[in-house]
């Protein structure tokens, strides 16, 4: 906490207290997500333009897909938990218990991101395309489906990556780019994941860039304000999940 | 300089306003029922809006005179940062000015939208494609015919351009032009359709216009009060032949149309 | 200096049980979706609370909002829900005009 | 209790550091990846001054090719009716985009909010470097759309599907839209980073004593225009991701069935009034967006050589927070004929007209500024008149197209085209050019030749009148816009001598530009040195030195005693109290 203390001291008295009377990096976290939260927002009212003015919706999912995405659910709440406990022990300082959460957060995440793209794989083996689906006559159905999980899927990537390099910084590096490889290598290669994979080594170059400009230790300020990032992508979840899976639950 | 803004300001003023007062370009003849609504309205506007820019840029011009800085002849400025009341009256003013112009339209604007067409109208379907309209009457059983999309054949010409589906009996009888002939001083009921790209349907001097939507089929009425051939113009970009995209109506008496949509019913037996 | 989580105010337990009801309105929405008690407009409305509220849980506590400052806590949430009421109000009416006006 | 705790990541606790360096002396961190906003917003200057001359070039071409549609010219060649529709596309969305977007608030915003407030720089330094590079690619990838095959699109600026969702709907709608939207969704990127910055270092970063009611008008401007795009720009580029997709994945968000010259289409179930729904909730506040600095920039000016406080500046606040908050509620003041629901048009028309309270203040409280005063006409303070004079004509033509009723006959005519681009176009390029007049001492410490610049004010003051003013001529006698050529509607055969006039006109206006450009260059290089304080303002960027050190204050932070426009206060030694000055009674 040793940051913190030498800001306190440094600004005090000079200007005027904050506004939001918090640090300025969860202000402006706070500002991105109010910002995708309108992003997300819109691509949501489209979807639900698309369902009332097409009364023909579809509703092929059935007790497989539905539990998947329930146990995806779950995975992520579970991840806002120990996402809330590696913010608790950064402030208490405790820096072991800081990674062991943020890890357990990520491994949340990523088995969300996994899950995810095995139900992609067979929905695409099912021939469901964003212009056309084998159930109705609706190509709206494919097409918000893609685009509202794709952008959430990349928003939990992205989230991954970042817990990542706050909790291992420059040792995260490698871990990303095995990932990479053994995904690209593992993934067939008529895959949309054979080259989706490619947002980790986008990923990896990025944090790479960050990490040798500016080499710091990620304090506990870095981790609460990753931690909003990552309880927005849940909170996202929240309305993705009703909307595109339970109204289209097959009975 | 204050006196060439003086100059410079009211000059703009009283030019734009003696085009605005001598109008050698204005709203074109009016020719339907709703037509003197809306003029009225917009006449209303017009010098209410004109009376505002008047004393607004004629003040501007006058102040940037008056109150040049005359060096050290000049009474010492006036140190004040407002007048509260002054402000509680010019935005209550405005605000009565604005919100009551738009409580007159918004009559005007009801008739014209919400009220559906008289039983009694001529029913005429309209559909835009780039860059022609075409107008389909319904012919004696009054039932439009169906139209299919993988009918359409553009090369064709009018039945084909549209999608019509001959195989459907009350299609039989369904009338397609290229110019629009309707009766006077009775009511017309449009369907608007587009089968590519949004068109807008635009008769200057009936007043009316909307634009055609591809998978909408909009409900619109005017009552046409004059004989005459007007223009009708495309107001929706379109494409490269947006400019191009040109009809005609044709006001005629319920005799002559009653002939002329006999005379298109016996072409096509 | 403040301690970031006297000023957050929670504990463990209170996460748990944050955790514990978010999944268990998880679990209710599941249940409505596959009993089909209610109509699809109806369904989606119940559904669509039941998400606001797990929204709220995890802004209030998960993100800690409940202890930021008033001003910063609402002026945040005005501005993003006056957004959305303001897209709701105008954008369904004309996907409802489609309905009726739509090119069969 | 100052609860920022570890503002250390950002400006706070490198503050110090900053105050031991000098900044970074190297060329390249220096000027070309720098991390000051002084630097970051001169680049933005220059970006927009570059596209502004693009914009109007392609402007120039297409009044060329409505008055002599077969001339042939050097380079360019003869234009098409499909070319005169992608320069119409381009120079909308170039002058919206790359220039009211990006010049007042980018440059000047980025230059001057940090010093009006009493900051050593922006909040988040690096993200506004991004800010600005991100807004370059977009401007480069928007530029590549005239060079692909088939040059650039011919949908318009508004991008209304399904002529923009569809690639054989007309030439240009390839490759061209393609990039064209790319660019917009990197723009929106750009934007937002900038948005937030400018909002966090507004609250964050004010110096003791810089309370809300003593910030400057300009900087409650960039506040409000920031917090606009940080709710607007999300928005946008969903829209844009789905049009992307609609065209290049089959998907059918804004696309029906449709059949495009004769050949079915594979969408079905989207609905073109969705984008324009999603577009306009973006593109209505984007207006304010390009207004609201200009607007700042004026009220700042008229009071500083009128010698006087302005005229109710909380008046003044709440008209702009008022006309912010309204603004996001009248989007669909653009789709009244667009087939929405007429109930819909009902509300949005009472709101629209409402926002014209709010403007009518500001209206009236310049005049109040400038009454009893004494006015020293520098160029900035002309140009700031005119600012006034374009508002009222372009802000009266709003409640004609506020009413429904009255949109029947005007909607998508050249009254339209008159009404924006008096009020959005030309005011804001003269709080443009009002702001560069005003801050170049202080940006470049030199001076601009007084002499060039009022002749580039009367040249372009009466120009601009005489190429916009007749468009309302235009529009009420049913001349519809994007027409490339007149020759096909038989009643818009009498409305030619106007459009050759408008020609004409817009040949004079941008040859005024010229003076522009020369005195900017010319008095940038061998300009006299200016003073601190040349116009004897109040605001904190005049107590610092020409041009201000790498953090602003030489390692000080200003406290701040009064309000931002004490001119010719009573008993004072001279007639104006800085705002770092001993504190005035009368202050509020």
């Amino acid at each position: 906490m040793a940051t913190v203390q030498h800001a306190v001291h440094d600004t005090h008295g000079a200007f005027e207290p904050s506004l939001f009377g918090t640090y300025s990096k969860k202000v402006g976290m706070w500002l991105f997500l109010a910002s995708d939260s309108l992003t997300f927002g819109a691509l949501l009212f489209a979807y639900s333009y698309g369902r009332i003015s097409n009364p023909a919706w579809p509703t092929p999912f059935g007790k497989e897909s539905i539990a998947n995405a329930t146990i995806m659910t779950a995975c992520l709440l579970s991840s806002s938990l120990t996402m809330v406990l590696a913010v608790m022990a950064a402030n208490r300082g405790d820096k072991p218990w800081v990674r062991n959460w943020l890890l357990a957060t990520m491994f949340f995440g990523a088995a969300f991101t996994v899950l995810h793209a095995q139900e992609w794989t067979r929905l695409i083996a099912d021939k469901m395309t964003p212009s056309g689906n084998p159930w109705s006559a609706v190509p709206l159905f494919g097409g918000t489906f893609f685009t509202l999980t794709g952008m959430h899927m990349l928003h939990v990537t992205i989230g991954v990556i970042y817990l990542g390099v706050i909790a291992l910084r420059k040792k995260f590096l490698p871990v990303l780019l095995v990932l990479w490889a053994l995904g690209f290598f593992l993934t067939p290669a008529d895959s949309v994941f054979h080259y989706g994979i490619h947002v980790l080594l986008v990923g990896a170059v990025i944090s790479a860039i960050v990490l040798f400009l500016k080499p710091k230790d990620y304090d506990a300020n870095d981790v609460e304000v990753s931690g909003l990032y990552w309880h927005f992508v849940d909170l996202v979840w929240m309305f993705i999940f009703p909307l595109v899976y339970l109204m289209s639950t097959k009975v | 300089m204050g006196l060439a803004l003086l100059a410079v300001i009211w000059l703009i003023t009283f030019v734009s306003t003696y085009f605005f007062i001598w109008h050698p370009w204005w709203l074109p003849a009016g020719v339907s029922a709703s037509a003197a609504a809306i003029d009225h309205q917009f006449v209303t506007t017009y010098i209410l809006m004109g009376i505002v820019f008047v004393l607004a840029q004629c003040s501007l011009g006058l102040f940037a005179w008056q109150y040049r800085d005359r060096g050290s002849s000049a009474p010492p400025v006036d140190y004040s940062h407002g007048n509260t009341t002054m402000e509680i009256v010019w935005t209550v003013l405005t605000g009565v000015l604005f919100v009551g112009l738009n409580l007159m339209g918004s009559k005007i604007w009801a008739a014209e939208r919400f009220e559906p067409a008289q039983a009694s109208a001529v029913p005429v379907e309209v559909t835009g494609m780039q860059f022609a309209w075409y107008f389909r009457y319904p012919g004696p059983d009054g039932k439009f015919g169906i139209t299919n999309p993988k009918l359409m054949d553009p090369s064709a010409g009018s039945e084909a351009a549209i999608g019509l589906d001959t195989s459907d009996p009350a299609a039989k009888d369904d009338v397609v032009t290229g110019t629009m002939f309707l009766p006077v001083n009775r009511q017309v009921d449009f369907t608007l359709r587009a089968v590519d790209v949004i068109h807008s349907f635009f008769i200057p001097n009936m007043r009316f216009k909307q634009d055609a939507v591809p998978g909408l089929a909009i409900h619109m009425h005017v009552t046409p009060t004059q004989i005459g051939d007007y223009e009708i113009a495309c107001a929706e970009l379109c494409g490269l032949g947006h400019y191009k995209m040109h009809g005609m109506v044709k006001v005629v008496s319920q005799e002559d149309f009653d002939k002329w949509i006999a005379a298109r019913e016996a072409e096509k037996q | 200096m403040h301690d970031v989580s006297a000023v957050h105010g929670e504990s463990k337990g209170t996460y748990l049980w944050v955790w514990g009801a978010l999944l268990l309105l998880t679990a209710v929405e599941v249940v409505l979706a596959y009993k089909q008690v209610l109509q699809p407009v109806r369904m989606l409305e119940v559904l669509l609370v039941l998400s606001v509220v797990k929204a709220g849980l995890i802004t209030m506590y998960f993100m800690h909002l409940k202890s930021e400052i008033p001003r910063m806590r609402w002026l945040l949430t005005i501005s993003v829900t006056g957004c959305f009421a303001l897209m709701w109000i105008f954008f369904f009416r004309d996907a409802d005009r489609i309905l009726t006006l739509g090119v069969k | 209790m100052d609860r920022r705790a570890g503002g250390g990541e950002t400006i706070m606790a490198t503050s110090e550091v900053v105050h031991a360096h000098a900044g970074p002396q190297g060329f390249i961190r220096k000027y070309i990846f720098s991390l000051d906003h002084k630097v970051i917003g001169i680049q933005y200057f220059f970006l927009a001054l570059t596209a502004v001359w693009v914009g109007m070039f392609l402007s120039l071409l297409m009044r060329i090719h409505l008055i002599w549609p077969q001339v042939n010219l050097p380079i360019v060649g003869h234009i098409q009716p499909e070319t005169y529709l992608s320069l119409l596309t381009m120079h909308g969305t170039i002058m919206v985009f790359f220039v009211l977007t990006t010049a007042p608030q980018g440059g000047f915003g980025n230059y001057f909010l940090p010093i009006q407030i009493g900051a050593p720089d922006m909040a988040f330094p690096v993200l506004n470097m991004l800010s600005f590079w991100t807004t370059f690619v977009a401007f480069v990838v928007m530029l590549a759309a005239f060079f692909v095959t088939g040059g650039a699109p011919l949908h318009g600026w508004t991008g209304y599907p399904p002529l923009s969702a569809v690639q054989s709907t007309g030439p240009g709608e390839g490759l061209g839209a393609d990039l064209w939207i790319t660019s917009i969704a990197i723009f929106c990127a750009a934007s937002l980073m900038g948005a937030l910055n400018f909002i966090t270092t507004t609250l964050d970063l004010r110096a003791k004593g810089m309370t809300l009611m003593r910030m400057p008008l300009t900087v409650w401007s960039w506040f409000i225009t920031a917090i606009l795009g940080l709710l607007a720009f999300g928005v946008l580029l969903s829209a844009g991701i789905l049009l992307l997709m609609d065209r290049n994945l089959g998907t059918s968000f804004f696309v029906p069935v449709i059949v495009v010259n004769g050949q079915l289409m594979g969408h079905k179930g989207g609905s073109p009034l969705l984008w324009q729904h999603l577009f306009w909730f973006f593109g209505h506040p984007e207006v304010y967006i390009a207004i609201l600095p200009g607007m700042g920039v004026t009220s700042q000016i008229l009071s500083t050589f009128a010698r006087k406080p302005i005229f109710g500046y909380r008046a003044m606040v709440y008209a702009m927070l008022g006309i912010g908050f309204l603004g996001f509620m009248v989007w669909g003041h653009h789709m009244f004929m667009s087939g929405m629901s007429p109930y819909s048009a009902f509300a949005f028309s009472l709101l629209t007209m409402a926002i014209g309270v709010p403007s009518a203040i500001k209206t009236f409280n310049w005049l109040g500024t400038l009454y009893k005063g004494r006015i020293r006409f520098y160029t900035p303070m002309l140009f700031a008149v005119g600012f006034v004079s374009l508002f009222v004509s372009g802000g009266l033509s709003g409640p004609f197209l506020a009413q429904p009723t009255l949109d029947i006959p005007l909607h998508d005519t050249y009254f339209v085209v008159g009404h924006f681009h008096l009020i959005m176009g030309v005011a804001a390029i003269f709080g443009i050019f009002a702001a560069t007049y005003y801050w170049f001492p202080k940006m470049f410490g030199r001076m601009m030749n007084e002499g060039l610049g009022k002749a580039h004010f009367w040249l372009t003051f009466i120009g601009t009148y005489a190429i916009f003013m007749p468009m309302h001529y235009l529009g009420m006698a049913g001349h519809p816009r994007r027409y490339s050529q007149l020759t096909e509607v038989a009643y818009l055969h009498n409305l030619i001598p106007l459009q050759t006039f408008m020609t004409y006109a817009a040949f004079i206006t941008i040859g005024a530009q010229f003076i522009f450009v020369i005195n900017l260059f010319w008095s940038m290089l061998k300009g006299p040195k200016a003073a601190d304080n040349p116009w004897d303002a109040t605001t904190v960027e005049w107590t610092t030195a020409t041009p201000p050190p790498h953090d602003n204050f030489g390692g000080q932070t200003p406290v701040i005693h009064n309000g931002p426009y004490e001119y010719g206060v009573p008993g004072a030694a001279r007639d104006f109290v800085m705002q770092t000055d001993p504190a005035v009674g009368a202050a509020h």
